[in-house]
């Protein structure tokens, strides 16, 4: 198995799926079996590899790289194929995979308008290599191209296999079909921050020569090591993490650049709104966790009360603004904003507890809004509507889809003994507790808040639950043939039901990998 | 003779060849036009060789790859003419606009 | 708590494998609600039969571990640790010792009963298996929570209680009503929850540990750690308990809760729901103990208050299920104003009474309901020789509630106003007799309206199947003799089950009847139950004379001679019944309720203005102008594109020509 | 001026170029397209005039056969095919002309400006000193080889990519119109 953990089992778990994408490509148009069976295969290899990897990473040393490799690539700039998983991106990393093969198999049944199987499975298969590489690579070169890879596919999904009703862009006298408003507001606001987060990778790079080793470099672990002798601050280490924030925020999406998220969930296919709050907008905070974090540990210390504060304000106003939507794929994906609120909570707390539940809380949200959104959509499809106005009593036409949405709404809302308790109670109680020189008045401030901004989530949650499953189901209804859920849909979603429930008993899933890695981290970065 | 007198009469072809090109809304008229430039630079290259007598003949073997070149380009030129014109009923340029933004 | 430990085990067993294996009645209800949600509906039960058997086996394993606590004594305590976060500990674990071996044997005997009632009472309900899986999953997140050895397990079954009430409240949730009213519940819960939440993080935080033992410990040494620390935490943990027990101002959900099934608000009432509080309250008691006297005041402010409002109100409702619904806020109210006041004990105690006979009498409640069809004491009347084991269930409850001597309530009520009395609270002591006399009067006329007179209902009414009368019957001893466990001067067990406990701590308990105290008590319930037996039970053979009590036209009484009862309708019970229950009902309706509705509304409100303003009109309008300034700009320069060969050439040309003109002159 | 006119290949010059100015001019100005490709013949066979006068006479002859032989016969085949306007009523030019006009005369101011102004000084060999034709078929040969097999290979590309381009549908194949020349 040496193989296996010289970098090989991470490049075919990150190069199988696009591999599977050229297969396709390959595959006759009409074969849809053909087209299935290799989405399968090649969403499920990654999945049978990330199990062997389970068995066999290092839990003793979760602080440390494991099943990496160090390659020459760009010689020229001194980027390098550097690939490797800690306890951090450990779980996200399996998440992926998981979530990637999940999203195939719904999509067995489902195939969005307008249908073309095999360009959309083929985009699948790209984004699940885009993901998964953004979660190993330690380069940070690698680490944008693979960032910036994730948009395309999602960019496409949304433009082609959007909802195609026309829509009035608020404030102005403008129609716009919904995908493509969403589609370029998801792409150019994504550009918007990446580009300011290249721009500091840039700087870290040619900084990265002036100090000890004096070479310049876009190895992660070797900016970790020097930033943690304070090799980046003053006004060059603020205006870099500026712009690395910019880049992460947008994508996080921290308030107030989080406006995009709404509409391209709303306009997005079903799968693609799964992959896109499962995965991608972990992708923003597991950057903060990564990169910003570790190579410019005095900086997080000055950004970290902004940082607490605007992930406060988040939680509130997306709980707020849920309860003002009609739409229910809406309110799930305002509730995103509020839920990776949480997260940003947690990691600007800068302690290991907070850190800590930020990744837990990612994981949780992944599986957990994931799921909302499968059965959002599924819900949508035979409806054919997402007004919760003219939904009810779904509780009572489709009973096993009813008690999916249920268990799923009370998971997001952070019910204790499920997934989602775990990323609020603890980056709750990391805020209470930041790390030592941070204003205690701000994070208690924000630790409070916080803790009000579960009562608000519930408020929501539940509000929606009774809208469209209880209550009598109105006439409309009656008349249409309402399938429950299908074997597909139950093959997709039950392996989430049963990750929400483990991870809520058995939190040591995820922070027996991680709490290594992130005390090695603080420590490193601040000092314990 | 004078070489200016050659490069005159080229450049009063070439202009002309220049406002053919502006003013003729038919393809076929416009790739007349073209012809009209390209002998106009023929002419200039063989009144150079004159003037200048290279001992390669340069003058006379560009003119040589210029009239080879322009028969293909007609050849070319036609072709697609014709295409549009069967897809479109048309060869006028100015109603062929399919190509904007 | 090493040392605490050492010293509990100088008089106290570990309890061996009996508490080593204690986890199996957490995990019980739980296997039993996969199982249910699972093969329940193939089941000729519809899975109720899982869920009695659940409970069954907990109810067995409880009543022996109370026993083995009884006989030797029994302190334990195991933790499982799931998760490590720097300093923080996450761990599952159980508790074995004097309080939780009593919880466990009250949440296992009235599941166990209320369980087997439900077999009856739900046959044939739209979501039977359903109602059995989430009725199994409240019982055992109950456990969960008094089994917790720390603070994050306790608000883990906690809030899973809060849920399953949700669940449950709105077990009919075709009707709007019912699935708000369990909306209502979870969010006033919750609301108070974050007191909780954040009370056991400061808590937590401060000691570095969220075990209770070694809080606990730091409370009794007063550990400088926790001194800055332990009132705030205290009053947030109290603010969650107040959520939890239906406290002033918390307890409007209380009433709402009714929406459910009759077994829920048994369940609920007596045993799963809303002793939460209590239980939190007396597991963190040496924390309270240890408190400032003034902060511990406002505890017993907040007891008083309940027990009265609530008391006032219960005189005014209709509905039978409200009236006991009140009555618990307003028993609820005496536990916490004896907890406060120092009666680790009497609190508990009352706990311990009222689980038996207010489960109790939710099960005639619904016995009678299940019966006429209606939830109103204007459709009962007069079912006495009708259904007389509900009857005389019924009748034992309410002299337990009313505190009539020798019945339960009556040595638990007493062991209150003792030791109120006792330890200088002399004002809430008397509150609590002004109490008893209101539950006296209330519970009489609920008595009087229900069973005495003449039946007034449509529906045929018959005594219930034995599957609902044994567990009343059970029930109906159980408040007769519940109390007998702790009669001052003769047999104080109950205190010395629960003081069993790893931290030593000082409680007061009565060592002998408070003469004067007791007889006052007494004689304010008797008062009472003859108030109400004036009143309702001489006119109560007649619609129309009952009609003009609930009206106040009360003058035909006045003709009737009886000038005490003129005089105590004049002075007394008119002012009660009208203008102070209705001030009373009206502020609870208006100023409380009103402050709950009113933050939903405005929350509505801000968040449409929010989104609607701020969110699409502020922030995304930035985002367009930017699109649509980049946009038009590109709408100018597109002009250039016309597609048009030509004018590209001409272009072309014209470029070429200027660049030409430009080299020539500035060459 | 004077000195200019007493040389006899002047005059020749001289008839050419206005017989040239001429057809160059009708050729775009003609509106009948037959008319202007038969002037372009004109213009292209004074063009060949020229080149024997400047002592190119493959080149000159090179011209008309490839010119006049085969290109503007195809040009007149294309006029057929694509009915191009014949008749004098259509308007065959775009309104655009004076901008056009302007264009062209600017064009040849400069080019008359910057001729003048750099070569007004340079001599012609007088005519008869032609060059050899061998020297040409040397140097094609020889020094221009590759240019040369890259322009065959041109010509070979614009032969297959005229037949495919002017080719109708495979479906529509039986109802050739005969028009693929």
């Amino acid at each position: 198995m040496a193989w296996f953990d010289n970098g090989w089992g991470l490049s075919l778990i990150v190069f199988l799926p696009i591999a599977g994408a050229l297969v396709i490509l390959l595959a006759p148009k009409k074969n849809l079996t053909a087209i299935k069976s290799f989405g399968l295969t090649f969403t499920a290899l990654p999945v049978l590899l990330a199990a062997i990897m389970i068995a066999r990473f290092d839990y003793g040393a979760g602080s440390a790289f494991q099943f990496g490799t160090d390659l020459s690539w760009i010689a020229s700039i001194n980027a390098r194929y550097h690939i490797g998983i800690d306890g951090i991106s450990f779980p996200l990393l399996v998440l992926s995979t998981v979530l990637t093969m999940l999203a195939v198999i719904y999509t067995f049944n489902h195939w969005p308008e307008p249908h073309n199987p095999k360009a959309f499975m083929a985009l699948i298969l790209v984004l699940g290599t885009a993901m998964n590489g953004t979660f190993v690579a330690l380069d940070l070169v690698l680490f944008f191209v693979f960032f910036e890879l994730v948009l395309l596919p999602m960019y496409f999904m949304i433009g082609i296999w959007g909802d195609k009703t026309m829509m009035k862009v608020p404030g102005f006298r403008i129609e716009a079909e919904t995908r493509l408003y969403a589609a370029i507001k998801f792409f150019v606001f994504t550009l918007f921050g990446s580009a300011f987060m290249l721009l500091g990778f840039l700087a870290l790079y040619y900084r990265s020569g002036e100090v000890a080793p004096f070479v310049r470099t876009f190895d992660i672990p070797t900016l970790i090591q020097a930033g943690s002798q304070g090799a980046f601050t003053g006004t060059f280490a603020f205006l870099v993490f500026g712009a690395l924030f910019l880049g992460f925020a947008v994508k996080v999406p921290m308030w107030p650049l989080h406006t995009w998220l709404p509409d391209a969930h709303t306009a997005a296919p079903t799968v693609g709104s799964v992959l896109l709050a499962g995965i991608l907008l972990k992708l923003g905070s597991y950057g903060f966790i990564r990169i910003s974090l570790p190579i410019l540990p005095e900086e997080a210390h000055h950004w970290a009360p902004a940082i607490a504060i605007l992930a406060v304000i988040g939680i509130i106003y997306g709980a707020l603004a849920c309860l003002a939507q009609s739409d229910m794929k809406r309110l799930i994906a305002f509730s995103s904003v509020g839920h990776m609120g949480f997260v940003m909570l947690g990691i600007s707390t800068l302690t290991v507890v907070g850190i800590n539940a930020a990744v837990i809380g990612m994981v949780a949200h992944g599986l957990i809004t994931g799921l909302l959104f499968f059965v959002a959509g599924s819900m949508a499809h035979r409806y054919h509507t997402r007004e919760m106005a003219k939904l009810g009593g779904n509780q009572k036409l489709m009973p096993k889809m009813g008690a999916i949405l249920g268990f799923t709404a009370i998971a997001s809302l952070g019910l204790p003994g499920l997934a989602g308790f775990w990323g609020e109670f603890m980056s709750l109680v990391g805020s209470y507790n930041p790390a030592l020189g941070l204003n205690l008045g701000v994070f208690r401030t924000a630790m409070v808040v916080g803790a009000i901004g579960t009562v608000l989530t519930a408020g929501y949650m539940l509000w929606m639950l009774q809208r469209v499953n209880l209550g009598e189901p109105s006439g409309e209804w009656g008349s249409h043939a309402l399938v429950d859920a299908d074997v597909y849909e139950l093959t997709a979603w039950v392996p989430l039901m049963v990750l929400i429930v483990a991870v809520g008993v058995f939190p040591k899933l995820v922070f027996g990998a991680t709490n290594g890695a992130v005390a090695a981290l603080v420590a490193k970065a601040f000092g314990g | 003779m004078s070489l200016v007198q050659f490069l005159i009469l080229g450049a009063f072809m070439f202009s002309l060849g220049v406002y053919g090109l502006l003013i003729r809304r038919n393809a076929v008229m416009v790739l007349l036009a073209i012809e009209l430039m390209l002998n106009a630079v023929n002419l200039n290259l063989i009144a150079f060789e004159a003037a200048l007598r290279t001992t390669f003949a340069g003058g006379q073997i560009f003119a040589i790859f210029v009239i080879t070149v322009a028969a293909a380009e007609v050849g070319i030129g036609l072709a697609i003419v014709l295409l549009i014109f069967r897809n479109r009923r048309s060869a006028n340029v100015d109603e062929l606009d399919v190509m904007r933004w | 708590m090493v040392l605490a430990a050492e010293e509990a085990m100088m008089h106290a067993s570990d309890g061996g494998w009996l508490a080593q294996g204690a986890w199996l009645i957490v995990v019980a209800p739980f296997l039993a609600m996969v199982a249910i949600v699972f093969f329940g509906k193939r089941m000729p039960r519809k899975g109720g039969e899982i869920a009695v058997g659940a409970m069954g086996f907990v109810f067995v394993y409880s009543a022996a571990l109370l026993i083995l606590n009884i006989a030797n004594g029994v302190i334990y305590q195991h933790s499982i640790l799931v998760a490590q976060l720097g300093s923080v500990s996450v761990e599952w674990g159980w508790v074995v010792d004097g309080l939780s071996t009593m919880m466990y044997f009250v949440v296992g005997t009235l599941s166990f009963l209320v369980f087997t009632y439900a077999l009856g009472y739900m046959k044939g309900d739209v979501r039977e298996t359903w109602f059995f899986a989430a009725f199994s999953l409240f019982a055992g997140s109950m456990l969960v929570l008094v089994s917790a050895p720390n603070l994050i397990q306790l608000i883990v079954g906690w809030e899973g209680v809060g849920l399953s009430s949700y669940l449950l409240i709105g077990h009919y949730w075709e009707e709007k009503e019912n699935s708000s009213a369990g909306m209502k519940a979870f969010y006033t819960n919750k609301i108070a929850d974050v007191g909780l939440i954040i009370g056991a993080i400061v808590l937590g935080t401060a000691v570095g540990s969220f075990r209770y033992s070694d809080i606990l410990e730091a409370a009794a040494n007063n550990s400088s750690v926790l001194v800055p620390v332990a009132v705030l935490g205290g009053v947030l943990l109290f603010i969650g308990a107040m959520g939890k027990s239906a406290q002033f101002p918390f307890h409007v959900w209380l009433p709402d809760a009714m929406a459910g099934p009759t077994p829920v608000s048994s369940l609920m009432h007596a045993a799963t729901m809303v002793t939460a509080g209590v239980y939190l309250v007396a597991r963190m008691y040496p924390l309270y103990a240890g408190m400032a006297a003034d902060m511990r005041v406002l505890i017993v402010i907040i007891g008083t208050i309940t027990l009265l409002i609530a008391g006032l109100l219960a005189i005014v409702q209709d509905d039978l299920k409200r009236v006991l619904a009140y009555s618990t806020v307003s028993q609820l109210g005496y536990m916490i104003a004896a907890l406060g006041a120092g009666g680790y004990t009497a609190g508990l105690f009352h706990l311990w009474t009222h689980a038996f006979f207010k489960g109790l009498l939710f099960l005639t409640a619904g016995s009678v309901i299940h019966a006429v069809h209606s939830n109103n004491m204007s459709d009962m009347g007069g079912l006495r020789k009708k259904m007389p084991v509900t009857f005389w269930s019924f009748t034992s409850a309410s002299l337990a509630l009313v505190a009539i001597i020798p019945f339960a309530g009556f040595f638990s009520k007493d062991e209150i106003l003792a030791t109120l009395g006792h330890n200088g609270y002399t004002w809430a002591m008397w509150i609590g007799i002004l109490g008893a006399f209101i539950t006296a009067f209330y519970m009489g006329r609920a008595m009087f309206l229900t069973f005495f007179g003449t039946y007034k209902g449509e529906a045929h009414v018959h005594e219930s199947p034995a599957v609902m009368t044994v567990p009343m019957a059970i029930l109906g001893v159980a408040s007769l003799i519940a109390g007998w466990v702790n009669i001052p001067g003769v047999y104080e067990g109950f205190h010395h089950w629960v003081t069993e406990r790893a931290i030593t701590f000082t409680s007061f308990s009565a060592e002998g009847f408070d003469v004067p105290v007791m007889l006052t008590g007494l004689g304010f319930a008797l008062a009472g139950v003859i108030v109400a037996y004036v009143i309702y039970f001489r006119d109560a053979e007649t619609q129309q004379a009952r009609d003009r009590i609930r009206i106040p036209v009360l003058w035909p009484l006045l003709e009737h001679k009886y000038y005490l009862d003129d005089l105590y309708l004049a002075t007394l019970i008119n002012p009660i019944k009208g203008p102070i229950a209705r001030a009373v009902n009206w502020s609870n309706s208006y100023i409380i309720d009103g402050v709950v509705n009113g933050a939903g509304v405005v929350a509505r409100l801000v968040a449409r203005f929010v989104y609607g303003n701020l969110d699409q009109k502020g922030i995304d309008l930035a985002v367009n102008t930017a699109a649509i300034v980049t946009g038009s700009a590109g709408g100018q320069a597109r002009r250039l594109q016309t597609g048009k060969v030509q004018q590209y050439a001409a272009m072309t040309v014209a470029g070429a020509v200027l660049l030409v003109v430009a080299i020539v002159i500035f060459t | 001026m004077g000195g200019w006119f007493s040389e006899a290949s002047n005059w020749w010059f001289l008839l050419i170029a206005l017989f040239i100015a001429f057809s160059a001019l009708r050729v775009v100005t003609a509106t009948n397209v037959v008319h202007s490709a038969l002037f372009l013949v004109g213009a292209l066979a004074g063009t060949a005039g020229l080149f024997l006068l400047l002592g190119a006479q493959f080149v000159a002859w090179v011209l008309v056969l490839v010119y006049v032989g085969a290109v503007v016969v195809l040009f007149l085949f294309g006029i057929m095919i694509t009915r191009a306007p014949t008749g004098p009523r259509v308007e065959v030019d775009n309104p655009r002309k004076g901008f056009a006009a302007a264009a062209a005369v600017l064009t040849f101011a400069v080019m008359v400006y910057s001729s003048v102004s750099a070569f007004g000084h340079m001599e012609v060999t007088k005519v008869g000193t032609g060059t050899a034709t061998d020297l040409i078929g040397s140097q094609l040969m020889g020094r221009f080889v590759l240019p040369f097999e890259a322009v065959s290979f041109v010509l070979l590309a614009a032969l297959v990519g005229g037949v495919t381009l002017a080719r109708k549908d495979t479906a529509s194949d039986e109802t050739d119109e005969g028009g693929t020349a």
